[in-house]
């Protein structure tokens, strides 16, 4: 009668251990959900946001969420129409952390806006000059893609898979599967270069502004290239944690293996054509402007040009010579460097396309704008990440996420 | 997998059949389908009476065959709307019929020098700026072609109010598909029906600002 | 963005505001707010926080006692025009539900706030911070919501506003043209409330195309500037002044470079 | 047939499915957003008909036509009236934001007893028939013990309607004691009376000068002058040159054409040196110096005493001595004693400070520039204002009692022998009050217009004298700081609500006269002060009665403007149609008949020993210039009301962030100030004074003279609503009092000071 809900042959954590795991995050994600309803029934002054700030934490939480979601499209796109089988190994795991993420993104978003009612405006009154207009769009298609792509996966939870119905569904859609990755691919490469033309196209803030291609500013093109060589590092990192945590081998090491050697050599044509493109911003946009490279990044109390060279070199250059190197990324702990650096890096990169963008004086008898978020704003940031470590522990616990668990842990 | 053969024979006995279920599926669709189409709109509207059934015809009669007699326009281009009070009593300081409404009017409103709390039918929301004199003077168009002939009725339709918004129901129109024209002989009012016109008349939608405040 | 009608005549509401005559004594902010229902709170002083279409900058010339200067610089939106000349203002273009749009007909940029959901985007597209949100709920002690606007809306929270030029008047004032039976506004048939209210007569308003307009006339002086021409965000929004500092103060400029240089390679750049 | 859980479910998905089919979610949708949009607790205000009704703004003396737009008794607006003869459609912020006051949580709504105790907030709502018989009775007691000169009055104004009824009253029931608080152009009003023999102020035709040389005039700050002073600015080409003496680059400094920083307190001095340029170099007015003043060379009286004349006087101020006292260059004291005198129609203002009135040889001294100049009558001059004549009724009959209570000397020491011209001396009251032995000499006051807890320098000091007054009564339409401390209210209307006709404003170089009118009905229990006088008049009986025929406030002000009334109703003012008489031979009352440079009357009978002379002894602030290095000086802002009543929330909304922050005052200081005392951009510090001390912020600001501390005026009310009390700090309240010997007067421009990092 009773089916087991753990998949066949994996060895999981007692209920009990677990429950109180569950718990543990379950308070974090209730502080979050308290603040979240703070927030949509005071409004928005339970921010610290201002007139200057119209955009701060939660923005870059969304941008730096889709940028590390990354992994899933880009895993996607490698394992069903590159064609790279290794990948097989992780793909279930990048679609659960993609969709983590996404929805999160959503959530925030949702949180984000003055009047959460008249959300469904931006579908229905849509402004197409927008690249709000096409994230929004785009974020939505793709978060149902990744559900879809999602769904497969828990029908393959042992009880699920008993009902026939779900056992089909679940089997034929494993068969059109390619079909949704390459749209998702596609939703991707959009929605991550909107991202970037949220800031880019910025033309009366000179800190953000690019010039383009056609429509697309320059922050298009590096907003999805980024995504795409970081997202597969998150996806590392993320799956190194789990191992770690449940002290077993999940995947195989040649998956990291190609995963980090394709991550890596991305992240250096990225970090190449970034610095090229903050070259011509500093010689050339900038100062026709009038702004001089250094006006950004002086008279306060933050931006140092510190933060340029974190940027670029030490979270961009670093961990890019890392992975494309052989013996970087067969060494284990300069691998997790490596990722960790690359995710700190993008992470830095929204966190001052987003923040920096709004401090930044326009005028020249203007200050600094300094911004310090609530404890509403943080724990509505940190809400994700509680409700990630959730469904991810759910994830694990019940559904055949790791397709080589058994495999790579014999006699357990 | 003998576990799994033993469990579906065994539950196949205690489960209802595929057709009980299609017919649970039926039931919550027609049902929901009726209180979508019928039940809805009962509950969305509230039904108000106007404080007095006013007749138009006489007043038209009266007036000299102009809407403009009392709905008029003020000389800084401002539409004055329904009649105030005093507007009123210009003629019925004293009964002129012994019609019940008007006996009324004058005990309950020109007696207590009230304002008679009209509902009006087509009340747009307080961010709409609505031009009468753009649309009666600049376009020469007709009363009736927006309000119907509500010049020859002889009493007041009823008012729905939408619970929700507040708004008349002859915004969004009678039929919730928005099919067919009012009863009123009118149009719809929402800005999706000044739009279509706009388009057809002008070329243009028109700009936010030409009716938003 | 809606398209611009093609059988009407354009027109383009401007301002021109005189920093020589400027005082700062603040009647064009409380005309404004008077007259746009823009509501206020027990504690003002964070001027990030604080609500209102129109504020005024105080600069110095950064010189010593006794040699110090200052100038006020009244900031209202700016009505971009946009790169181009087109309508594709900072925020216009940025807005997803086109609640912030460019009127074709006037030039004026507009913003409904029944429309705005409140996503701050144009917040952060506009360079002038012209663009305020309602963090809260409007409130009016006592009995102030007696003197409230029927022109004007009032806002409710969670939604973006701004300057606009008082376009409320510019309807009434088309009201009593056609009602009058007359095609066209004169110039004083609509001035905002701040050029209005400005008692030393600083503040002209007026229709920039127009030769018989004053501002016509001002806004072509030599000593006529913007505010942050460079970014070529094409604000109507002028200003004179014949202090060379506070020419400097409008814009950024690299070492070296100075205002009438730019302003000429630009123009050269232009007329190419 | 088997229900179990998956027939439920099933029911449910066939519910979902079918609803999808339905208007419900969508019209749902959309109906919620609408919603939204007109949230029930947003307001929308109802139109209706718009009507425009001209009207004169009184909340402060400047007279300036306004136009109040209303709809359905509701007032939406206040706008200048153009073409207006007092400022041409020029408001200052406070008109235009009126409306705030009229509707705001300040105003009081009936008439009200105290509670609890004195300045508890407690109150008790009362008829207006038991609040008139309260004063009644109180008034009725002190007049049968013999003592109807120990009720006083204080009037925020002298001239109008109001002010003439209170004092018809005070004078019927007994009491010489009718007090103005004191303005910044006592001084100046002073010198007039003094110099040409002229009560009544100084008309300066701004409209007409060239060169306007004014000196600490607070005229684009916030003076009670706004809207004629901007209506004149307004019109400003470029060659009219404006040229601010002031320590404080002010808004008015900023917009001059010239800002000249002059140590505080020393502007009487810079006169006389300005003066002494203007002698030595020949470049007076020889016309009217020879033929129409006096005292300008040495001259001996009756007696045969030698007294030394204007020239020998300014001898004695080279441009070098007055450049080390005022810390100018010399050139630029003979550069600008050159460019005044030799401009076409040069004028010399003097009066609208933020810091007091000055002093009245500071008066006198700046009087003297424009006599040389020989601009008195003259287009782009100054011309003489008389008093508003409209009002004078026939003297009445009084009783024994009464006239033993007016013949009592004035409780303020005004016109007694050490102040023999002065006509209000506010300023001395808590003095006199505090250093008297039994009762207070003050045991009911009535206060009218004026606030003078909030107002007057060193306002701790009021506040004890008040405390020892038994009974104090408020007029105030608004609950404002005195109102706090009275016992009985019994408001007057909002200036909206109610008709008030308005005297020549001071400044102004011709008679115009305003009618206030009532723009909206009152939905409040509130009561003209002009009515109540006259009921309370009434309910004495008798001569005090009969000393007021009128049935009430508007019958009175009918019967008093007589003709003039048909035209204000329609124009909304009032102006003399006889051309001005521009002769000097007519213009001086004075006992020579000539303008005196030396006004004989002011030394006559004052005993002085060294009464010849003006003397100018400008360091004398109370206090150790060791242990108060610094000297505070008050300035005020168009932006921050500083009188009697306070801001409206829009103002406050104004003011900058440099100004206040939280509730948090800053002063301006000079950076170099700063450094000298350890204090930057910001800082927390402790302003210290004779008076007392504050908790205040510092601003660094490069335009205020070091060695200063510049705090704005208006601030750290305590009464009024949440929206206006507790911000900041009143400046007044840390400047003690300084007497000026010729007058009388309070002439503290400012306070020793000493400033600490808190």
């Amino acid at each position: 009668m009773t089916t087991p809900a753990i998949p066949e042959g994996v060895e999981r954590c007692p209920t009990r251990q677990f429950a109180v795991w569950l718990a543990v995050v379950g308070v974090v994600l209730l502080w979050g959900v308290y603040a979240m309803f703070l927030i949509w029934y005071k409004g928005l002054n339970q921010t610290g946001m201002n007139d200057a700030y119209g955009f701060a934490l939660w923005i870059w939480a969304d941008l730096a969420v889709i940028a590390l979601g990354g992994g899933a499209f880009f895993s996607g796109f490698l394992a069903y129409i590159i064609g790279k089988k290794e990948l097989k190994s992780i793909i279930n795991y990048a679609v659960i952390i993609g969709f983590i993420c996404y929805s999160s993104a959503l959530l925030i978003l949702a949180l984000d806006i003055g009047q959460p009612l008249r959300g469904w405006f931006i579908f229905w009154h849509a402004n197409v000059h927008s690249m709000l207009t096409e994230v929004a769009f785009c974020l939505s298609c793709y978060f149902a893609v990744l559900t879809i792509e999602f769904i497969p996966l828990v029908l393959e939870n042992p009880k699920l898979n008993r009902i026939p119905f779900l056992h089909h569904l679940s089997h034929n859609l494993h068969e059109v599967m390619a079909v949704f990755a390459a749209t998702g691919v596609f939703l991707s490469f959009f929605h991550q270069g909107s991202l970037g033309g949220v800031a880019g196209v910025l033309y009366g803030r000179p800190f953000a502004y690019r010039e383009g291609l056609l429509i697309w500013p320059w922050t298009f093109f590096l907003f999805t290239w980024s995504a795409a060589a970081v997202g597969p590092c998150f996806t590392m990192l993320v799956t190194w944690i789990t191992e770690k945590v449940t002290k077993k081998k999940l995947v195989r090491p040649e998956t990291y293996q190609l995963l980090a050697k394709i991550s890596g050599w991305m992240l250096l044509t990225y970090i190449i054509a970034k610095i090229a493109d903050t070259w011509y911003w500093a010689a050339v946009t900038a100062p026709s402007k009038g702004f001089a490279l250094m006006d950004f990044y002086s008279n306060n109390p933050i931006y140092g040009i510190w933060i340029l060279i974190a940027e670029l070199v030490i979270c961009g250059v670093v961990p890019a010579l890392i992975l494309v190197s052989q013996k970087g990324r067969q060494n284990k702990n300069l691998l997790v460097t490596a990722a960790v650096l690359a995710v700190l890096g993008i992470c830095i990169n929204r966190w001052v396309m987003v923040l920096q963008v709004m401090a930044a004086p326009l005028l020249p008898f203007q200050d600094w704008y300094m911004y310090m978020p609530t404890w509403q704003e943080v724990a509505t940031t940190i809400l994700p990440v509680a409700y990630g470590l959730i469904l991810i522990s759910l994830a694990y616990r019940y559904l055949p996420v790791f397709p080589h668990e058994k495999e790579l842990n014999p006699g357990r | 997998m003998s576990t799994q053969t033993d469990n579906q024979t065994a539950s196949a006995g205690n489960r209802s059949s595929g057709w009980v279920i299609f017919v649970f599926f039926l039931i919550g669709f027609v049902a929901s389908i009726i209180s979508g189409w019928v039940a809805f709109p009962k509950l969305l509207y509230s039904t108000k009476q106007q404080p007095i059934d006013f007749n138009h015809r006489v007043h038209v009669e009266q007036m000299g065959g102009q809407c403009d007699s009392c709905h008029y326009f003020r000389k800084d281009g401002s539409f004055a709307g329904a009649p105030t009070l005093e507007e009123c009593i210009s003629c019925h300081s004293y009964p002129m019929s012994d019609d019940p409404n008007e006996m009324k009017f004058i005990e309950e409103y020109v007696n207590q020098e009230k304002e008679v709390p009209w509902l009006i039918y087509a009340q747009q929301p307080p961010c709409v700026f609505f031009s009468h004199a753009a649309h009666v003077k600049g376009a020469d168009m007709q009363c009736q072609t927006c309000h119907g002939d509500i010049g020859s009725s002889t009493s007041l339709r009823q008012y729905q109010e939408n619970r929700i918004t507040g708004y008349s129901r002859d915004i969004w129109g009678h039929s919730m598909l928005r099919l067919g024209e009012p009863d009123h002989g009118g149009r719809h009012q929402k800005m999706n029906d000044c739009a279509e016109c706009h388009l057809k008349q002008t070329g243009s939608k028109g700009n936010c600002f030409q009716c938003h405040k | 963005m809606t398209q611009q009608p093609q059988h009407t005549k354009t027109k383009r509401y401007g301002m021109v505001i005189d920093l020589d005559k400027c005082t700062g004594c603040g009647a064009c902010m409380v005309a404004c707010y008077a007259e746009n229902n823009v509501p206020f709170k027990q504690d003002e002083t964070d001027k990030l926080l604080s609500l209102n279409w129109l504020r005024v900058m105080k600069i110095d010339n950064g010189k010593q006692f006794p040699e110090t200067e200052i100038c006020y610089i009244p900031m209202p939106c700016m009505q971009c025009d946009g790169e181009h000349m087109q309508g594709h203002s900072p925020c216009v273009s940025v807005c997803p539900a086109v609640a912030t749009d460019y009127d074709y007909p006037t030039g004026i940029v507009s913003q409904i706030y029944t429309r705005c959901f409140g996503c701050r985007y144009c917040m952060a597209a506009c360079p002038y911070h012209a663009r305020k949100f309602n963090w809260w709920d409007p409130k009016w002690p006592a009995d102030m919501k007696n003197y409230l606007n029927p022109d004007v809306s009032a806002r409710m929270r969670g939604v973006v506003e701004k300057c606009s030029f008082c376009f409320h008047r510019y309807q009434k004032a088309r009201d009593k043209a056609y009602v009058e039976g007359r095609k066209e506004l004169g110039e004083q048939d609509y001035q905002t409330a701040c050029a209005q209210a400005c008692p030393a007569g600083a503040i002209t308003f007026g229709d920039l195309k127009n030769p018989d307009h004053q501002v016509y006339r001002l806004s072509r002086d030599k000593n006529a500037f913007r505010l942050l021409e460079r970014l070529n965000t094409n604000p109507k929004v002028y200003y004179t002044s014949t202090k060379d500092w506070v020419h400097r103060s409008a814009d950024n400029y690299l070492e070296g470079e100075s205002p009438e240089q730019v302003r000429k390679a630009r123009k050269a750049a232009a007329t190419h | 047939m088997k229900i179990d859980r998956r027939c439920f479910l099933s029911l449910v998905v066939g519910g979902a499915v079918g609803t999808t089919l339905t208007p419900v979610p969508w019209k749902l949708t959309d109906d919620i957003a609408i919603w939204t949009q007109n949230w029930p607790w947003t307001p929308v205000p109802e139109d209706g008909p718009n009507k425009y009704v001209k009207s004169v703004c009184t909340q402060c003396p400047g007279g300036c036509g306004i136009v109040a737009r209303t709809i359905k008794n509701r007032a939406i607006k206040i706008e200048g009236q153009p073409d207006h003869p007092v400022n041409n459609g020029s408001l200052c912020p406070k008109a235009i934001s009126a409306t705030q006051h009229l509707y705001g949580p300040s105003r009081i709504q009936e008439p009200m007893k105290r509670a609890g105790e004195r300045g508890q907030g407690k109150w008790e709502k009362i008829s207006w028939d038991e609040a008139i018989a309260t004063v009644s009775e109180k008034l009725a007691e002190l007049r049968t013990k013999g003592k109807p000169h120990e009720v006083a009055c204080i009037s925020d104004t002298d001239k109008g309607s109001v002010a003439y009824l209170l004092d018809r009253f005070l004078r019927a029931y007994g009491s010489p004691n009718f007090i103005r608080t004191p303005t910044s152009l006592d001084a100046q009003e002073l010198s007039l009376y003094l110099s040409c023999g002229q009560q009544g102020s100084i008309g300066y035709d701004l409209k007409n000068a060239d060169f306007i040389l004014s000196f600490g005039c607070a005229l684009m700050d916030g003076c009670d002058a706004a809207g004629q002073i901007m209506s004149a600015y307004a019109g400003f080409d470029q060659k009219v040159q404006l040229v601010q003496i002031e320590p404080r680059l002010s808004d008015t400094a900023g917009r001059a054409s010239k800002w000249i920083a002059a140590k505080p307190g020393t502007e009487g001095i810079l006169a006389l040196g300005l003066g002494h340029v203007i002698v030595r170099e020949n470049l007076y007015n020889k016309d009217f110096v020879n033929n129409f003043s006096a005292g300008f060379e040495d001259w001996q009286d009756e007696s045969g005493t030698a007294h030394p004349g204007y020239r020998s006087m300014v001898k004695d101020y080279s441009p070098d001595k007055v450049a080390e006292l005022t810390g100018l260059s010399s050139q630029a004291i003979e550069s600008l004693a050159r460019s005044f005198v030799r401009a076409r129609r040069p004028i010399a203002v003097s009066g609208y400070n933020s810091t007091g009135s000055g002093s009245l040889d500071q008066a006198l001294a700046i009087f003297a520039l424009n006599a040389l100049a020989g601009n008195i009558r003259k287009p782009g001059g100054i011309t003489f204002v008389g008093e508003p004549d409209y009002l004078s009724w026939t003297e009445m009959k009084i009783d024994k009692t009464a006239s033993a209570g007016n013949q009592q000397p004035r409780v303020d020491n005004a016109g007694s022998g050490s102040y023999p011209h002065a006509r209000y001396l506010l300023n001395q009251l808590p003095r006199v009050i505090k250093d008297a032995k039994a009762d207070a000499p003050v045991q009911a006051l009535l206060v009218a217009g004026a606030n003078p807890l909030y107002t007057m320098t060193d306002n701790k000091a009021a506040a004890e004298a008040f405390d020892r007054i038994p009974f104090i009564v408020s007029f105030s339409a608004f609950m404002d700081e005195t109102a706090k401390h009275a016992d009985l209210l019994l408001p007057h209307p909002h200036f909206l609500e109610c008709y008030q006709d308005v005297p020549t404003p001071a400044g102004l170089p011709e008679t115009v006269i305003g009618l206030s009118r009532p723009v909206v009905k009152t939905s409040y229990d509130v009561r003209h002060t002009g009515d109540v006088v006259i009921q309370i008049a009434k309910s004495f009986g008798g001569f005090i009665e009969n000393a007021f025929p009128w049935k009430d406030y508007e019958d009175f002000l009918q019967k008093s403007l007589s003709e003039k009334w048909k035209t204000l109703e329609k124009k909304g003012y009032w102006t003399e149609a006889t051309p001005q008489d521009t002769t000097w031979s007519e213009a001086f009352r004075t006992p020579s008949g000539k303008f005196e440079f030396l006004p004989r009357a002011k030394f006559a009978g004052t005993g002085s020993a060294k009464g010849q002379a003006l003397v100018f002894d400008n360091l004398s602030l109370p206090g150790d210039a060791k242990e108060l290095p610094l000297i505070l000086i008050p300035y005020t802002s168009a932006r921050i009301a500083h009188g009697p009543v306070a801001n409206t929330p829009f103002m406050t909304k104004t003011v900058d962030a440099g100004v206040i922050r939280k509730n948090d005052v800053f002063v301006e200081i000079n950076p170099r100030t700063a450094e000298e005392y350890g204090l930057s951009q910001g800082d927390r510090a402790t302003l210290k004074t004779p008076a007392g001390q504050a908790r205040v912020r510092v601003n660094l600001f490069e335009g205020v003279m070091p060695g200063l501390v510049a705090m704005p005026a208006g601030l750290g009310r305590t009464g009024f609503s949440e929206y206006i009390a507790g911000k900041g700090v009143n400046v007044y309240s840390l400047i003690p009092g300084v007497e000026d010997p010729g007058s009388g007067l309070n002439t503290a421009w400012g306070a020793r000071a000493s400033l600490a990092k808190a």
